[in-house]
């Protein structure tokens, strides 16, 4: 077979957050403690980004962020908190403020509407939801939060859940190819789905592999690259959360960022040092220190 | 006599619920412990699952998130939301789930959302997460929450996650794949429902209270039955086996 | 962590299929050329098994099977032919005569129609077939064979078909351990939806493997015990397909089977010596010879 | 002079029509030798799509299946339906997809179902598999198949994939993701769709046909352009890779 030239989609992480423009609605990759886009957060909030909408289960620290600079002024999600933490302190003082809008889902909700957008197809139906608030409140999206019908076929309620299409889906992953091949270890969360569903995709990853890894395994790709737009390669994209087989949660800048964001003035003291207060990803890193980083190394075979 | 705190009393008595054979949602804090204990005693062919997507975990250190790569090794399975929540839970395979609760109603409705008007909330609260999916779908819900009069309502200032709903038959109405609250634990008793009227009841009251303690402490209609006993107080192995799982106290250390 | 004494599913293929009875619907895995259950329809026809309804993408040489021995009566599929032979002379005649009805869907809709199922939600929507006569004609399903709608979000059209739980999923994977988790190597095909959909799963496996080999890979694991009832373990259960990494097709074989079906007498000399001659699939493998079946056998890495 | 086969003709003549960086649907047969082949020659970065599950497939023997091994080793992804029928096809990501037909229309309609009446089928053909999927979504579609008279027809037997249906606007109806058939490669000729009325017309004549000849062999009205070019014939490179791709004559034996 003759080898083609491949594409090297590889562009700097400061190139791929100028690509998004104020009002983009984006997916936004991980779950929980796992797999989180920080690195991202950190960027859109260095380049001022606004009114961006969130879309996405439950990530964490990242959402705070969003919300605590201003750049995402809506969120459709199912889940804010810090898990074993405590609450959102960010997202509840802007959602009081009336600066963050919350159009509630939940968690399978939102894995259904990612499912449809990758599809291609309008909605999805879903068995939960109905006969609660989720289903008779609704803020911004009003009629179109979603409907629950007749089932033609069987005569039950079944609730349908729009299909979501956003601008970009930014999708943290382990290793890519400069194509953009990319390999998810542990739990996929919902990002096979949301990888699928975004109109472009840019791909987060820890490490560059060589096309010929990906060529050996190909029952280990989870995203081709004919999905992917752009590739940013860069080492603890997810500091203080974790990477499956590459780093665990660092608990204690954690802790520390829960406890500054109790009130705006330790989140503005943790924003001003933390994130606008360096040059980019590797200044955080160098803030943070490599020696803790390196400490955070996951060990073979538990992965953390 | 055995020594304990009031968490370790409260993962002992949610440990009780699950039984055998059964797939559960562990989520973390106090359930995962509740399943992990009872994996360890009485249940040991329990399947704990992960909403995130481990399949049969057995993690040797307890997990903080619910994606936590502690649960991934020694799982049986590592997947997606879509296989948790829709396959499995939605497939109506789930038997039982446990969920945590900022208010209560008399029927076992949820608030887990928002505190004071949905217009002009006082508190942001977590949310659903996968707490709506999981109390339309799981087989049983255990709901376990702090025992403060405040939450314990007649109405809720969101219902996130159905309960009862509005009672009998209404969770048939809505087709609904589970069949809604089992049980409701707190820091002073255990409450269940009553079969006819999916009101609810007062079920067994923790050492150290009496039942007007809870009568005094829930702003809805409790139904108390004639006979109310005691909650079982944990063993002493129950006690070393959740530190064993527990050894620095992550969760344990909270209530002490 | 106390270790559980393991629930050991493995059953014999006869006392699997005696678990099917007559009129049962059964979802049939492998697609194409890849992992079939031949072995199952095999034992299908020796005990006698009538009017069962097969739903699957397209399988080839089971489909032929199951029709000429008048095992099925309804097939609810996308596809029917040996790919690279030339038409499924059973079906056809069987079709012609009345005997086997299909009620056509396309290989999205079919492998949509398993999600559904296995998500247990009555429908999915899907954006092909409208406009043609898959949607305009039906037989036994009529009405309920699928439903085009105006999206109550968009106002566009939209097909939504019936979601299927049949009785029994039959699945062949490449390794299970003894409670049932399981390992499909190279592509899927719908056997991920599929295996969830039924209301019971039988696995048909090639090889078992120890528990300790699941939990040490959990993300190699397709289908998680939870979802599996019963386990049969044997040798080429694909043959005269193929075993992704374990054996290839058997052109020669394949050939004279296509070849014999092309006549009634034909087919009815292949079901008497070939399926109804032996007492069971080792004597069916004896008959193949194990010197052929040596030489199918799979080499790394190519996998066939 | 190059010496060519009728297969032969009939795969380069199908290559040209892919484009580099194009993602196709491949499948098996000529359409896959022609895939391949432009692959080798002026499509170097076309993806080579399986819908059994491989994506950009490069396999060292021809596959017999869709689902054949030999699409696997040295392709980027091994998935499933779901997501090549779904995610790529229905998302709007397939450039081209290659079908065949039993029967087709003047509108680039397709049969592959039944040969007779629905209710009574003379014969039972293969059915769509994936092919009304693609016709349906891929954004474009070349039609291959063998000239025969009694294919072309006023009115098919049954309808199983669609072309261009009832003409302009009548795929906008259904909300169609592709833009329906581009191109029919039979024996004897190319036919391609008039862009106002999407009706057929002929594009090119076969090396030793007249376009009289097309005109007695279709049953259907041919809209005949003032200058029909004479297809170009293959390569010997073309050739001679089509016969590297193919060593043991699988495909291209068929012909002769």
């Amino acid at each position: 077979m003759t080898e083609a030239e491949i594409e090297d989609k590889r562009i700097t992480l400061e190139e791929a957050v100028k690509l998004v423009s104020d009002g983009d609605g984006l997916f936004w990759g991980g779950f929980g403690y796992q797999r989180p886009p920080i690195a991202f957060a950190h960027e859109l909030v260095r380049q001022k980004k606004r009114n961006l909408t969130i879309y996405t289960c439950g990530s964490e620290v990242d959402l705070e962020i969003m919300a605590g600079a201003g750049v995402a002024s809506r969120f459709e999600i199912a889940f804010s908190a810090i898990e074993a933490l405590g609450l959102s302190n960010n997202i509840r003082r802007r959602v009081s403020e009336g600066a963050l809008q919350v159009e509630d889902y939940t968690n399978l909700a939102m894995a259904m509407r990612f499912l449809g957008g990758a599809l291609n197809v309008p909605f999805m139906p879903i068995r939960s939801m109905m006969g609660t608030d989720m289903v008779n409140l609704a803020r911004y999206r009003g009629e179109n939060k979603l409907k629950v019908i007749d089932c033609p076929f069987t005569g039950q309620k079944i609730c349908l859940v729009p299909s979501l299409q956003p601008e970009f889906s930014i999708v943290h992953v382990q290793r890519v190819d400069k194509s953009g091949n990319a390999q998810i270890d542990g739990i996929v969360g919902e990002d096979i789905e949301g990888s699928r569903c975004g109109k472009k995709l840019i791909i987060l990853a820890e490490e560059l592999i060589d096309e010929t890894e990906i060529r050996t395994h190909p029952d280990q790709t989870k995203i081709p690259a004919t999905y992917v737009d752009h590739i940013v390669v860069l080492p603890y994209i997810a500091h203080p959360m974790m990477c499956h087989d590459y780093y665990d949660y660092d608990l204690e800048h954690l802790m520390m960022f829960h406890k500054l964001t109790k009130t705006e003035e330790g989140w503005r003291e943790y924003l001003d040092n933390h994130i606008l207060g360096v040059e980019d990803h590797f200044g955080y890193l160098d803030l943070v220190g490599w020696e803790r980083l390196n400490k955070l190394r996951a060990t073979r075979p538990w992965g953390y | 006599m055995v020594q304990y705190t009031k968490i370790e009393f409260l993962i002992a008595c949610a440990s009780s619920h699950v039984r055998d054979g059964e797939n559960v949602f562990g989520g973390t804090g106090m359930p995962l412990l509740a399943a992990l204990l009872a994996k360890e005693t009485h249940a040991p062919r329990s399947n704990l699952i992960s909403e995130a997507g481990f399949i049969d975990a057995r993690p040797r250190n307890v997990p903080l998130s619910v994606a936590d790569t502690r649960y991934y090794f020694g799982c049986a399975a590592s997947l997606g939301l879509i296989e948790t929540l829709g396959f499995l839970l939605q497939g109506g395979r789930i038997d039982v789930g446990f969920l945590g609760a900022a208010q209560l109603d008399e029927y076992g409705n949820i608030n887990t959302s928002y505190i004071g008007p949905y217009d002009a909330p006082k508190v942001k609260l977590p949310g659903s997460g996968g707490g709506n999916d999981i109390a339309s779908s799981a087989k049983r819900l255990i709901i376990m929450m702090s025992h403060d009069k405040r939450k314990f309502l007649k109405k809720l200032d969101y219902m996130t996650s159905p309960g009862h709903l509005e009672g009998p038959g209404s969770r048939e109405k809505w087709s609904m794949v589970g069949k809604g609250p089992e049980v409701v634990i707190t820091d002073m008793c255990q409450m269940d429902f009553d079969p006819e009227t999916k009101k609810i009841r007062l079920m067994s009251v923790h050492p150290g209270y009496s039942v007007q303690d809870i009568l005094d402490n829930v702003m809805f209609d409790l139904i108390v039955p004639d006979d109310v006993p005691t909650t079982p107080e944990p063993t002493q192995e129950q006690i070393d086996i959740m530190h064993k799982l527990d050894p620095n106290g992550i969760y344990l250390a909270k209530g002490e």
